[in-house]
């Protein structure tokens, strides 16, 4: 076996020739000019969308401030999923008559795509960040959810029944051994709910937004703003990695035994 | 008084692919208060079935189990448990294992800081304290798992095979201790064992189970731990009376 | 959300929907002119579509907004509530039918078997089918694909569709591409088809605020001016407003018909309260259409559409 | 403990309550006529919607019709993520090469809006069901390849160990041993997987569509067709519980071991 | 000819919270073909760490591991292991479990079939052919892991405490078994236990290990597996030389 360093060294060198190789594929369909440029823009012209975006803005603000929106958005909606989801998603895989309660409720809504019922949360919540939110905590929820059930129906039933005769009551039950055993399949559930989150985010700011990334994108589609659609696009996908990584750091730290249970 | 602990006629079935399993079959017993009983049996007789019914974990598909002549309704911490595979929680380190029990019931951290390190002398891990289940062997995995339950103080101690994985020495030591709690605070014991040495040092009575389904055959009152509690134990084991009713169950066991 | 603060008779804010249309309605918001005479915060929201606007209105969080005429028509109809305050702009040149050259379309009877892109519910949907009636074509002859415009130009670049009665930028970017126009949506308006982009109040907003709908068109009305004058200005202002370059904001503008306070109250559009515009006409010929394509259930009688127009606003306006 | 006939009603009545009340609480507003009846029409309106659709039709096709042309891209779009992405996600899990080399594509596009590349996606492959399909393809893949991988870090080593000590090469462990083990996690992909393809639905046959279920909702929507929309809704959530307890039910069948390994 | 197994100055350390923790230090030992080793040891002293460098999963920190004069790489189909903790595969059922290792090679259903069932009696399991590991008990667990390698028929066996989990019966039985195969097929086995009893009446030589980090501090020949195979084992373990054997095995552990 490899040193750790080495191994960290073929790791970047690997991760690096995919995202170069995408990237060059991309240099070179434009080059050739195939399509025109407001469908594939050359890197150059994205690169000088996003230095134009970053210091004089789009449509009244600037890159970071459509960021920092669009981010304010997705971190609260997931947050507030997790808050939820999570302890739901416990009790639902432990105790049968809350599943059978809200099972049919989520399983309803969770096929729904969000903009089939955007209109109804708009109605309800108006148009601001509420409805957005909304419809961010509702797409990063079932993940959540579902991710967590599962997990509690593989917890050893040997860890439970421990916990019984050393005196645990439901809660410490709950608290103490089904929460931390179901800990790998949570962070699971967040990893994806994230995503999909985050690609929910473009539907959310369909309606009525002038801020936000994902309504830069869209507009910057209406106006065949070829750049700036792809800078936005690249933006949301490193973001998007940086939010994965921050959950997955979190799991390194919190689930160390991961695997080893 | 009654009995502490008193099942009769119970039987356990499990549904598998190719029908009912019966996996024990009209068993009575009766655990009087203080009693150390140890149960022997050929493997897949039902011995942990049986621990199960006891602990409160599966209930008996016939038959009646009283503990303090209430029927039996769940598990509690009286019936502290060691289970054949030590489920020890790996997000929790060995000192917050053994001390699992104590602070679910709010004990505050000093007292149970000593409790846990007194019982992890006792199986001989005060230096692992810090250490992750995953990073132990499986017989100090034990030890620790028998430390959780000692720590915890209940009433009952059932464990299922808790010195197999344990080298000689390590075992009698364990013995030794066992036997000491259990002279020091009157506590009852049920003890699933493969070793009829162990069965016959450590017990009052020994239960030899058939095969599957596995009924009680034999009941052998032994002596040893009750009257020779302070004894050299290398002593008690030669002593013919001992090696008498080593043959004896062995030899129910072999027929 | 909009509603008063009793004391002082003012909203909180009023909300106002605009579209990424260049019109007159971009220039007053990048002069400021409503804010300067309101007094009351002013939150401006970009909306996409008429239904979009129907459901800010309905759940009260947009006071003034606007949209394409089918999308009024469709609002009235279902009894959206809102009142009619301005015409913003007739589509003139800025949609039309446009066609591959290869493709052996001259005119619109030749779409017969051909495949057409239209976003679903625009002006242009309503204008592909009109002149397809006017032309006694089949519609159900005609391969109709519902699409967006970035949508339409990748499958025009494709070659998977014939054609696409479109708006600009989009419409541009087509006839560069090996197009060339069919009909402009500025002949079927002529033939009675008229179509175009039409700004309404919320009911409840209009009832507590008229002062407020009135300054508001008095910004209108500056706009169209600065328009009609300053064509070079208007340009600037909406460039600034939609990140474009300056002549391509000039030339997409110069195809749109702005109308005056004026302009407005004459016979062909709102009309005075005592005599009646054609607007209330089109509109209700428009839902009409819209009930023969099953998108809409009914259409109601001409007055309840008259009734939802206020060019007594405009008069008021015009006065000040 | 209740004999399993007792519980089953239980559930049954508890599941039936939480939907009848969803039920109620529709009827009710509905009736109060607080919002206008396109957006939240009355139950009569949509069923009335429902028997016509179904019968005559909506826009050139029957209910079924739409919901069959639906039904054929979902269910295609997420057969082939799985034949994908659960072969990809094992890989990942089991070598760190692979997964250093794919990691980093897939974390960058699964954040992305369906609705962002969507225009890419038709300029490649067309207005056809090509590119709807993989559109849907993509939005089916990440919950299965990330929870694959999730899946194949919790394998227990021993299980590993033991096939190479009986001689089991690279492959046979892959399918004989990881691919088991993993079983549980992936099906728990796959459920979050449908869910997360039928809600992309509607981006999909965004573009020239003129038939399907998403479709059907949206272009109802710009027409406030609130009847409708609220049928078209009420069926994909419907369909959409089906589907899952297809997979529900091939887990239960696969994977009875779950909980218990 | 080479020894088939030659371990020098071996050491393995694992990283914990607390710094490097060495399980074992400079081990040294050479395995000839067809002996029998047992590597007896107190709980926690890294007898399975040091079956994990022998079976190629871990790599010695330092030292050298030559197997067969060359150096080892990892685990393959010749040294097959017995896990402390029966790692079955829930998938299969009993026998599938058993004729994993057959199946891998592709060898046809008819002679499976056969092999398996062989083997699954000769661990005395051959009732429950179709039942799923996690219908099994413990020991029939452990059993049916055994069965699994030798159905397998490596080289070399690697056994960590494989009748832990066994009553005095079956693993007498098993114990005889093993014995068997061993002398027929001139097989080399590897044994971790508990039992200084079955550790001298087994193997060839005896390792006793010393306290963490392990190091090997004695080994002891014994003669009786070889020249009384055919004898009655309790027989055997009450001759004197047996007894004095045992004796300074159990000596060297407790000193
Ligand atoms: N993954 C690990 N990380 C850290 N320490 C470990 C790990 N695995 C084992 N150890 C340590 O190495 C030592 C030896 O462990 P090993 O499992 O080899 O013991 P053993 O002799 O097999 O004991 P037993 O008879 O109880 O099974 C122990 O002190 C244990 O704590
Ligand atoms: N969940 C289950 N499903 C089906 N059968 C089971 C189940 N659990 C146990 N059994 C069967 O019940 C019988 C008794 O099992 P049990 O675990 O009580 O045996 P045991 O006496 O503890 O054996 P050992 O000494 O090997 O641990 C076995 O034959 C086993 O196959
Ligand atoms: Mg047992
Ligand atoms: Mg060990």
């Amino acid at each position: 076996m490899k040193g750790p360093g080495k191994r960290r060294r073929t790791e970047l060198i690997l991760s690096a020739s995919s995202v170069l190789g995408i990237f060059l594929i991309w240099y070179i369909i434009a080059e050739m000019g195939i399509f025109p440029e407001y469908f594939i823009p050359r890197p150059q012209s994205v690169w000088r969308a996003f230095t134009e975006i970053a210091t004089t803005g789009y449509r009244g603000g600037t890159l970071l401030e459509h960021l920092g929106d669009s981010l304010f958005r997705v971190i609260t909606g997931f947050l507030l999923a997790c808050l939820v989801a999570v302890p739901l998603g416990l009790l639902m895989g432990s105790n049968w008559k809350v599943k059978a309660f809200f099972d049919p409720l989520i399983e309803f809504y969770r096929p729904l795509p969000p903009l089939a019922y955007y209109t109804i949360l708009v109605i309800w919540l108006g148009i601001g960040n509420e409805s957005k939110i909304t419809l961010l905590f509702l797409a990063a929820f079932p993940p959540l959810s579902i991710n967590t059930m599962s997990a509690v129906a593989t917890v050893p039933k040997e860890r439970i029944q421990t916990a019984q005769s050393l005196g645990a009551g439901k809660w410490r039950i709950f608290t103490g051994v089904i929460l931390p055993s179901c800990l790998p399949g949570i962070f699971t559930g967040m990893r994806v709910s994230i995503g999909f989150t985050y690609t929910t985010l473009v539907s959310s700011e369909i309606v009525a937004a002038t801020s936000g990334i994902g309504w830069m994108v869209l507009d910057a589609g209406k106006f065949l703003r070829g750049d700036v659609m792809f800078m936005g696009i690249l933006v949301m996908g490193i973001t998007g990695i940086l939010l994965d990584r921050i959950i997955r750091i979190a799991e390194m730290i919190l689930v160390p035994w991961k695997g080893k249970g | 008084m009654s009995s502490l602990l008193k099942l009769s006629g119970v039987s356990v079935d499990f549904q598998t692919k190719r029908g009912l399993l019966t996996a024990i079959s009209d068993i009575s017993l009766t655990v009087e208060p203080q009693e150390f009983i140890s149960i022997v049996g050929p493997s897949g007789c039902g011995k942990s079935t049986l621990l199960n019914v006891i602990g409160g974990f599966l209930s008996a598909g016939s038959g009646e189990v009283l503990y303090k002549g209430e029927p039996l309704t769940g598990p509690d911490r009286e019936r502290g448990v060691v289970f054949q595979r030590p489920a020890l929680y790996p997000w929790l380190n060995v000192e917050q294992n053994v001390g699992f029990g104590l602070k679910t019931r709010g004990m505050k951290k000093p007292e149970r800081k000593e409790i846990v390190s007194r019982n992890l002398e006792r199986v001989k891990l005060q230096d692992f304290g810090h250490m992750r289940p995953y990073e132990l062997s499986g017989g100090m995995q034990q030890r620790v798992a028998i430390a959780r339950i000692l720590a915890n103080d209940p009433e009952i101690l059932l464990m299922d095979e808790p010195f197999g994985a344990l080298d000689v020495l390590t075992r009698e030591h364990l013995q030794d201790e066992l036997l000491n709690i259990w002279g020091e605070t009157h506590k009852t014991v049920v003890l699933i064992t493969h070793s009829v040495e162990e069965a016959i040092y450590l017990s009052t009575s020994v239960y030899v189970m058939s095969q599957l389904p596995g009924r009680i055959i034999r009941r052998v009152d032994t002596p040893f731990s009750r009257e020779y509690a302070d004894r050299d134990s290398r002593e008690i084991k030669s002593l013919p009376e001992f090696v008498r009713l080593r043959e004896e169950v062995l030899g129910c066991i072999w027929s | 959300k909009g509603e008063s603060d009793a004391t002082s008779g003012m909203p909180e804010k009023v909300v106002i929907g605009y579209q990424a249309i260049p019109n007159g309605q971009i220039i007053s918001k990048d002069y400021n002119w409503f804010e300067e005479a309101a007094g009351v915060p002013v939150e401006w929201v970009q909306i996409n579509s008429g239904s979009e606007l129907n459901t800010g209105l309905a759940s009260g969080s947009i006071d003034i907004g606007l949209s394409g005429s089918s999308g009024i028509a469709a609002g009235i109809a279902n009894r959206v509530p809102f009142e009619v305050i301005w015409i913003h702009d007739i589509i003139g040149d800025n949609e039309a039918l446009v066609v591959k050259n290869g493709s052996g379309i001259n005119s619109v009877k030749d779409l017969v078997g051909k495949k057409i892109a239209v976003p679903f519910g625009a002006t242009t949907h309503y204008h592909l089918l009109a002149a397809l009636e006017l032309e006694g074509v089949d519609p159900e002859s005609v391969r109709i694909f519902d699409m967006q415009p970035p949508d339409a130009l990748a499958a025009w670049h494709r070659g998977d569709v014939d054609g696409s009665f479109i708006w600009e930028p989009t419409l541009a970017k087509m006839l560069e591409a090996d197009g060339k126009v069919v009909i402009f949506s500025r002949k079927l308006a002529e033939a009675g088809y008229l179509t175009g982009d039409i700004t309404v109040a919320r009911k409840g907003f209009l009832e507590k605020y008229p002062d407020l709908v009135v300054k508001y068109l008095a910004g209108e009305m500056k706009a169209v001016e600065l328009y009609r004058n300053d064509p070079q200005a208007a340009a600037a202002a909406v460039s600034r407003q939609f990140d474009i370059p300056e002549e391509e904001a000039r030339r997409q503008m110069s195809s749109l018909v702005l109308l005056s306070g004026k302009d407005q109250l004459g016979p062909l559009y709102m009309g005075t309260p005592d005599k009646p515009g054609g607007l209330a006409g089109v509109l209700k010929a428009t839902a009409d259409f819209l009930v023969t394509q099953q998108t809409i259930i009914s259409a109601p009688e001409q007055d309840v559409f008259l009734a939802a127009l206020r060019p007594d606003l405009i008069q008021k306006a015009l006065e000040e």
